[in-house]
């Protein structure tokens, strides 16, 4: 039993969906995922086991590609993330109802398959497939259910889509200049490679034109807020959640150890970049008055830490930046959720019609809170332990890296609590506003029980990726 | 037998034929008449006709002149087909000045 | 060889059934005949042969590419099933004249004699003035026929000419004896300049820049099926003959002919996307789109030596898209008299699979993943990394992104729009051709090295 | 054994906790409020019996849980230290954390949501216990954010008030700013000596013999600024006044007894680390000396009896603060246990006063009360003289020593500490004076209600009163008990014994003296001229810029939050569209290119052919005349 299980029972379930008609088509979508989850639970057991759950053949001889799909302890832990998010995001989404759903929800999986596979691609051109194949699923996603004016969204629709695509054209580029040299496109292969520093740098900078893009980091994020606010709540979760993490997981996997030399030459300007979109980000979810905008700007400056936090080319800022990605993805994700919840009761996700609420509701409102406290990193969350890493592997470079990466603490609850006292407190809103259903107070306990247990003990996370980060760091400081 | 060719040299068919050729593609350029731009197009044919018939004498060779025949034929079919075309042209405008066919563009 | 005669025998055999008033025979008949005439030339392919003193010189990469051309055609005879469904009485003529057309196709690629070549082509070129110009009734299609007429019969003169100093300078129109006399010392000037005139002339043909003028208003006007031919089978055919007349006339292109020809591939594809971008007519926007995949597929003569497999892969990859296309819209657009993307609005609803299939084509043409465009640019760019064509792979990268604008335009139409008409019946040809054609395109996607391995 | 028992006394207050959260409501109040009350009482049991045993094994208890958090070169692991300071600290924390939950339930009964406030209350417990005995710096954090998390919690109590809301707010991000401070400070001492646990870290440093003094101090620095946040030290103090907001006990609690004392206890921890760092305890000393002579000065004017005791806990901490930065820890933590006794039963009296009142704060609607609330009223005074220094009360002591380490060790210093305890004796006065004596000058309304108030709340009072009385006792100037109990804590011998001599005795009479006469200012201007201070719009002068605190929080808000807005807003307004026109111009410039084009495609056949015979001819000169 290897890795490809997983993938053919995602894209299986795709069809599945598709034939199993709109009344069902949710239900099976779930069901799916769920299994596929328990697959690579199983999996995970194998590979603590010692058992080898890679799998390749070669695909394509001339060019010389390979089908090779390998899980070390990092692809793991982000397939156990994509996985256990799939399920989380298509249950909170039985509370609306969407047209021709039987295409939604395929829709969906067919992403998660995507967005697995870019997790497991070992063979560069394979993972590059994957990468590409993931933004179409979402494109339609965000086309088609998205809200807000048709116009609009079919504007930013359409520059998100461009804007990446040629972003990661430029990383195929990038491949097939690596495959000239390499005479394949394997991970190993591509790691063995002693490229001169400018050839390396000008990969880093295909790579990183393509990440960069994705993640988004600063000043490449003009795509994301529009977006974020566009698309489907479920479609920004999957991107926020999920497909954020391709771009952060793809710089630890591919960018630095293919261009070590450029990485260590320019960290520290792309710490500086990071860092700056932690400061930016804040500053601008300060003001927004859409609440979904507001998530989308605090997630760029999360992300902000996180990719500093891989750039810093230290054990602990990878590993904090794993852990990290984790922890926000689930956050993220709940927090998303929360405006889907507010939308279904109030039609409105502009934080100026809010307000009150918390009288109303108070588990949702707790839970609300529990989801703000964990995203501001408050210790016993997931987020304390991976920004404390991150921050930690930061301050090994340079105590000023922390000390700025640092104002995310303050700068995060400024606009976290800020957002949460318009939001919740004040006077008793004077529409009615039911307090959570069961659906989705399940969905949202979920969420906070990764989130605290992990908080508290990460350990199992920590020894599952630190092995496949420590391989990794040998690679990128394999020449110097 | 003495070649003619070794006396003229072969370069001033070369030239004769370019120059018709010529002739030909500021025929087609300038005039706006269909039926004309058509004839001016015969005319490159022929001169490459021209062309060929003094090459083959030149290389003591035949294909050259069978070559001819090939063309001649080809560019009868094209007469055939062209002319239909214009006539339908002719049907449906009233008119085979090019000029008037500007409707498909941008 | 026998292909070709099979072909021709085909033809007739189609005018033959109309006097014995066996129209509603002919398609099936035809397609049958197709099909057998396609399992002839597979047989052929591993036999190469020279015939009639090497009038025709049967080789893989002629019957590979004859292989294409054929399948190309079944899947045009098919379409007309539907396409000419008014025009029962001319039905056989325009299935006679696609199989000759086929047959110069196949002459073209599998020419050993500049003579066929010449007369390959123009058999081509005469067919397609025909049909072009089918329409009788319609100014459009008219207009159509006449410019590229002239335009052609133009080029036609030039290639002539060409040929004419070739033979000049060798003495001969057999390619293999030019090919040997041009490894030899000095040649006289013209030898060199009749190439880069035949080379013009096919560039007319492919409708690369700056010989491109005549294509996007050819296009629009033709008749639909016809423009599919143009744009699928006649550009296939062009650039293979193309490619095939550079590999033997001379293997090694002179560093400034390669500087011509990375400039005009430059200029194809960014003129090309760029006009597109503002269309409105789904055959215009595809015309410009198929100018510019005519730079991408012009790359491949830059390095000869081992691009005939990409060369085949993309044109397939680029033709089966085509096809899909433009038999979606045949079905979209008809019973309207333009092809606007108008017609096109919310077909996501009224017909989900053929935009679906409408969607995929295009997508394979801008080259994402699975799709067979996709490997059929990675393989391209593959090949011009290697011979060192930088710049030119980074300008072929941002113009497929400038093509995603388009095509997308095309695709958002489908899905965001209201529709604006009630769709009905459900062609069954039309269906099958459009569904072969993706479902050929994706496999190629799947398992490339089945067409790439064929020219290896 | 030991494990169980550190657990319970952890997870009692948690579990109480829990249970209000999800049974507080169907229970009913009183039921909820007595679980709290006996959660936290029980953690006192344990704390007792902590006590007991370490102070007469003298063996710290250390006890490790878990592997917590994985760094490259050293692990965290979740696990507690039972020694004298924690244990000390337990007791009071946990006992006047009992009395308070106790006084709370009646406090507290009308309001609909009292078992979310004892479920934040015992979740406060829970997480300033484990502040206290979390066995390294990052357990303390645990801790440190948790109770930071707690009072923001129970200063927006009333959420739908928000001005509360946005005091709340203000007190968490200001204890933010100083956590960051303190993470950056456990950053360095991380990567310096390879662990977070304070038993390793004082031996790695009392061992070391090159240490990096440098990157001590600058720890010692930052270490210094997260202390300031939570101890509410200038710049960072002005939360502590606006976190009034919250419910009396609360304040009562958090912002006088336990919480803001975190700092000092986070300092005393690490008074090895701080005693490498001699500029960083100058800065300390003097910034102590500073908050407690500024907030003092405020403490003077200021009407509301809230905000009165609310400055005077800043200043008091700021002596606490000069004792830390003088190295007189011990002294420094007695003046915490005595100054947790009398500040909290004075919140616990204003409460009382206000509860009568029915929500009045103004001290000028006050006055008169000493009739009707006698025990409020001699609870009051006793802690009043406390604070002010009389003997034979605790905080006399406690303040003495303090003046006493100021005094050998600065003059300055000493003088501002004077001064602030004088003063301190004045607003104390002048408070009691407003509130108990004369006549009531609140409405009638309230007036026929006034009333004692019931035994649940003047139980405390009578418990704390006591206490503040006999507090002293811990630490008496000629042999104090203190002083031996916590001698193992620090490297270098705590401040020696005093021998008394006559300056010692001076010093002693001069601050009776000091405090004497700022009762009796406070005397003459309230009692025999029987003045009310003026209506805000008539205040004047100095006393106005007092009254508005100096306009610090004006400044702050100009400074920085008006600042940062601006900022959003032209990111938002400006530098976003910028960007996007930036990136997204290329897109429109290449469409209008397209549009251009389409010109060209004029649809002649002269220009297409004319067009292709340029083209041809380009190509063919380039080929064959260029070359």
């Amino acid at each position: 039993m290897n890795v490809s299980i997983l993938l053919i029972i995602l894209f299986v379930g795709a069809f599945a969906t598709y034939l199993a008609g709109d009344k069902l088509a949710s239900k099976v979508a779930l069901f799916f995922s769920l299994s596929s989850l328990g697959c690579a639970i199983v999996l995970l057991n194998n590979f603590n086991a010692g058992e080898n759950i890679s799998f390749i053949s070669q695909w394509i001889n001339q060019p010389n590609i390979s089908f090779a799909l390998q899980a070390d302890g990092l692809s793991i832990a982000m397939i156990l993330l994509t996985l256990a998010l799939a399920p989380i995001i298509i249950f909170s989404s039985f509370g609306n109802v969407y047209k021709n759903a039987k295409a939604f929800y395929s829709l969906i999986l067919f992403m998660v398959f995507a967005m697995a596979g870019t997790f497991l691609a070992s063979d560069g051109l394979l993972y590059y497939i994957f990468w590409e194949l993931a933004l179409i699923p979402i494109y339609f996603i965000a086309l088609i259910w998205g809200n807000g004016d048709a116009e609009e969204r079919k504007k930013a629709m359409v520059k998100f889509f461009i804007y990446t695509l040629a972003g990661s054209l430029f990383m195929l580029v990038g491949f097939v200049y690596l495959y000239q040299q390499a005479g394949s496109f394997l991970l190993e292969d591509l790691y063995n490679l002693n490229l001169s520093v400018t050839e390396q740098l000008w990969i880093f900078l295909a790579f990183f034109l393509a990440y960069a893009i994705k993640i988004p980091l600063i000043p490449f994020h003009t795509w994301q807020a529009n977006v974020y606010q566009k698309a489907p709540t479920v479609g920004t979760m999957l991107l926020s959640g999920i497909m954020l993490k391709m771009g952060l997981y793809s710089i630890i996997r591919w960018q630095l150890p293919l261009a070590p030399l450029a990485a260590e030459e320019y960290k520290y300007i792309f710490i500086s970049l990071g860092i700056a979109g932690v400061i930016y980000g804040s500053i601008v979810a300060l003001r927004q008055k859409d609440l979904k905008k507001l998530l989308a700007y605090s997630s760029l400056a999360h992300v902000g830490l996180i990719a500093a936090g891989t750039y810093s080319l230290t054990i602990d800022g990878l590993r904090g930046a794993v852990l990290q990605m984790i922890a926000h993805g689930f956050v993220v994700v709940g927090l998303f959720f929360i405006s889907e919840i507010i939308f279904r009761r109030y039609e409105t996700r502009t934080i100026a019609d809010m307000g009150g609420i918390r009288s109303q509701s108070p588990k949702f409102a707790s839970m609300f809170l529990l989801l703000v406290l964990a995203s501001v990193s408050l210790p016993t969350t997931f987020n304390f332990v991976g920004e404390f890493t991150v921050l930690y592997g930061l301050s090994q470079i340079n105590i000023w890296f922390a000390l700025l990466g640092g104002t995310t603490i303050i700068l995060g609850a400024y606009y976290m609590l800020k957002m949460y006292q318009q939001v919740m407190l004040g006077e008793t809103n004077t529409k009615a506003f039911v307090d959570v259903t069961f659906q989705e107070g399940l969905a949202l306990v979920i969420i906070l029980a990764v989130l605290f247990f992990f908080g508290m003990y990460p350990k199992p996370i920590t020894d599952l990726i630190t092995p496949s980060l420590e391989n990794i760091l040998t690679h990128i400081n394999r020449i110097n | 037998m003495n070649n003619i060719l070794n006396e003229i040299g072969i370069e001033n068919y070369i030239f004769l034929s370019t120059i018709l050729f010529c002739i030909g593609v500021f025929g087609v350029l300038y005039r706006r008449n269909a039926i004309i731009v058509f004839m001016s197009i015969e005319i490159m044919l022929n001169a490459v006709n021209l062309l060929f018939v003094a090459f083959s004498t030149y290389h003591q060779d035949a294909q050259g002149q069978i070559f001819v025949f090939f063309s001649m034929a080809v560019a009868a079919a094209e007469v055939a087909v062209g002319l239909a075309i214009l006539v339908s042209i002719f049907r449906n405008l009233g008119s085979i000045d090019i000029n008037n066919l500007k409707n498909l563009k941008g | 060889m026998n292909t070709l005669i099979a072909i021709i025998g085909l033809g007739v055999l189609c005018l033959l059934f109309e006097i014995f008033e066996l129209r509603k025979a002919i398609i099936p008949i035809t397609i049958i005949g197709l099909l057998a005439v396609l399992g002839l030339n597979i047989s052929e392919f591993n036999s190469p042969a020279a015939y009639y003193n090497n009038m025709i010189i049967v080789s893989k990469f002629s019957t590979a590419f004859s292989g294409l051309f054929i399948i190309l055609t079944i899947f045009l005879v098919a379409l007309s099933h539907k396409f000419y469904e008014h025009q029962q009485s001319k039905i056989s003529d325009f299935i006679a004249i696609k199989i000759f057309l086929l047959a110069g196709t196949v002459a073209m690629v599998s020419f050993g004699n500049l003579a066929m070549f010449f007369l390959g082509i123009e058999v081509l070129s005469i067919a397609l003035y025909v049909l072009a110009a089918s329409n009788r009734l319609s100014t459009k299609s008219n207009e159509a026929g006449l410019k590229y007429f002239l335009m052609g019969s133009f080029a036609s003169g030039i290639i002539l000419f060409g040929i004419c100093l070739i033979y000049g300078a060798m003495g001969s129109f057999d390619v293999i004896e030019i090919s040997e006399l041009s490894q030899s010392a000095e040649l006289p000037v013209w030898f060199p300049i009749g190439i880069v005139l035949v080379t013009i002339g096919m560039f007319f043909k492919i409708a690369a820049v700056p010989f491109h003028f005549w294509a996007p208003d050819v296009y629009e006007g033709s008749p639909t099926l016809t423009t599919a031919l143009m744009s699928t089978l006649a550009k296939v055919v062009a650039i293979a003959t193309l490619f095939k007349l550079l590999t033997i006339m001379n293997a090694d292109i002179s560093p400034s002919f390669q500087i011509v020809l990375v400039i005009i591939s430059m200029a194809s594809m960014t003129v090309g996307n760029i006009m597109a971008l503002r269309q409105v007519n789904v055959k215009r926007i595809l015309a410009y789109s198929g100018i510019s995949h005519a730079g991408f597929m012009i790359m491949t003569l830059l390095s000869t030596a081992n691009t005939a497999g990409t060369l085949l892969y993309y044109t397939s990859a680029y033709a089966l898209a085509g096809i899909a296309a433009f038999s979606v819209i045949i079905y979209v657009c008809k019973n309207n008299e333009n092809e606007d993307m108008v017609n096109f609005h919310g077909l996501g609803k009224t017909n989900p699979l053929l935009a679906a299939i409408l969607t995929a084509s295009l997508l394979s043409m801008a080259g994402i993943p699975i799709f067979a465009g996709f490997f059929a640019k990675l393989f391209l760019f593959n090949n011009m990394l290697q011979a060192g064509f930088v710049a030119l792979v980074i300008v072929a990268v941002i113009n497929s992104i400038i093509s995603v604008g388009y095509y997308f335009k095309i695709i958002l139409a489908m899905y965001t729009k209201e529709p604006n008409e009630e769709r009905t019946g459900t062609p069954v040809t039309i269906y099958a051709v459009a569904v072969i054609a993706i479902v050929l395109n994706i496999a190629l996607g799947l398992f490339p090295s089945f067409v790439l391995d064929l020219l290896a | 054994m030991n494990t169980n028992l550190a657990l319970l006394l952890l997870l009692a207050p948690f579990l109480g906790f829990l249970f209000n959260v999800f049974f507080g409501k169907s229970v009913g109040k009183t039921a909820s409020g007595t679980i709290g009350t006996r959660a936290v009482a029980l953690s006192f049991a344990v704390s007792v019996y902590f006590f007991l045993e370490i102070n007469q094994t003298q063996q710290a208890i250390q006890i490790q849980l878990f592997d917590w958090i994985q760094i490259s070169n050293f692990k965290v692991d979740f696990g507690f230290l039972l020694d004298q300071l924690s244990v000390l600290w337990l007791l009071f924390v946990t006992g006047i954390g009992a009395l308070i939950h106790m006084y709370s339930i009646s406090y507290m009964h009308d309001d609909e949501n009292m078992h979310k406030y004892f479920a934040y209350l015992n979740l406060f417990i829970f997480f300033m216990i484990t502040l206290v005995i979390g066995s390294n710096l990052l357990v303390l954090f645990i801790g440190w954010e948790g109770v930071g998390l707690c009072s923001y919690l129970l200063i927006g109590f009333w959420h739908k008030n928000q001005e509360f809301n946005d005091a709340a707010k203000k007190a968490f991000i200001m204890n933010r700013i100083g956590d960051l401070g303190l993470l950056i400070g456990i950053f360095i001492i991380g990567s310096l000596f390879s662990t977070l646990d304070y038993a390793t870290l004082k031996t790695a440093i009392t061992g070391a013999s090159d240490l990096n003094m440098y990157w001590i101090s600058v720890a010692a620095f930052a270490l210094f600024i997260g202390a300031c946040g939570k101890s509410a030290q200038i710049p960072l103090y002005t939360w502590l006044p606006d976190a009034m907001a919250g419910p009396t006990p609360v304040s009562a609690l958090i912002h006088a007894a336990t919480m803001v004392t975190a700092g000092i206890f986070m300092i005393t921890r690490l008074n090895y680390v701080f005693d490498l760092a001699p500029d960083v305890q100058n800065i300390i000393a003097i910034v102590g000396a500073v908050t407690a002579l500024v907030a003092a000065t405020i403490a003077l004017v200021q009407t509301d009896i809230k905000k009165v005791l609310a400055y005077s806990t800043v200043s008091q901490l700021g002596l606490m603060f000069l004792a830390l930065g003088l190295g007189a820890y011990e002294v420094a933590v007695f003046h915490v246990i005595t100054h947790a006794f009398f500040k909290a039963c004075l919140f616990l009296g204003s409460g009382s006063v206000i509860h009568a009142l029915h929500g009045e704060q103004d001290m000028r609607k006050m006055g008169g009360l000493k009739k009707v609330m006698t025990i409020t009223f001699v609870t009051f005074l006793i802690s009043s003289l406390a604070i002010s220094g009389i003997p034979p009360f605790s905080g006399f002591f406690s303040k003495d020593e303090i003046l006493l380490v100021a005094f050998e060790h600065n003059k300055i210093l000493w003088f501002i500490a004077s001064l602030a305890s004088l003063m301190t004796a004045f607003y104390m006065f002048r408070l009691l004076y407003l509130t108990f004596f004369k006549e009531f000058r609140g409405t009638a309304e309230q007036k026929s209600h006034l009333h004692e108030s019931p035994t649940l709340i003047t139980f405390p009072l009578i418990v704390l009163a006591i206490l503040a009385t006999l507090g002293g006792l811990i630490s008496l100037p000629t042999n104090s008990w203190l002083n031996n109990y916590l001698s193992p804590l620090f490297t270098k011998v705590a401040t020696e014994q005093h021998h008394f001599g006559t300056t010692e005795y001076a010093l002693m009479f001069i601050a009776v003296i000091g405090g004497l006469v700022g009762i009796g200012i406070a005397y003459a201007k309230y009692i025999k001229q029987s003045q009310v201070p003026a209506e805000d719009a008539e205040i004047t002068g100095f006393t106005k810029v007092l009254y508005d605190k100096y306009y610090v929080d004006e400044i702050y808000d100009f400074l920085f939050v008006k600042s940062i807005n601006g900022l959003s807003r032209f990111f938002r307004d400006y530098v976003e569209t910028t960007l996007t026109s930036m990136v997204f111009g290329l897109a429109k410039v290449t469409n209008e290119i397209g549009f251009q084009g389409k010109k060209l495609q004029s649809g002649s056949i002269g220009f297409y052919l004319f067009a292709f015979v340029i083209g041809m001819c380009a190509i063919v000169t380039y080929l064959f005349l260029v070359q």
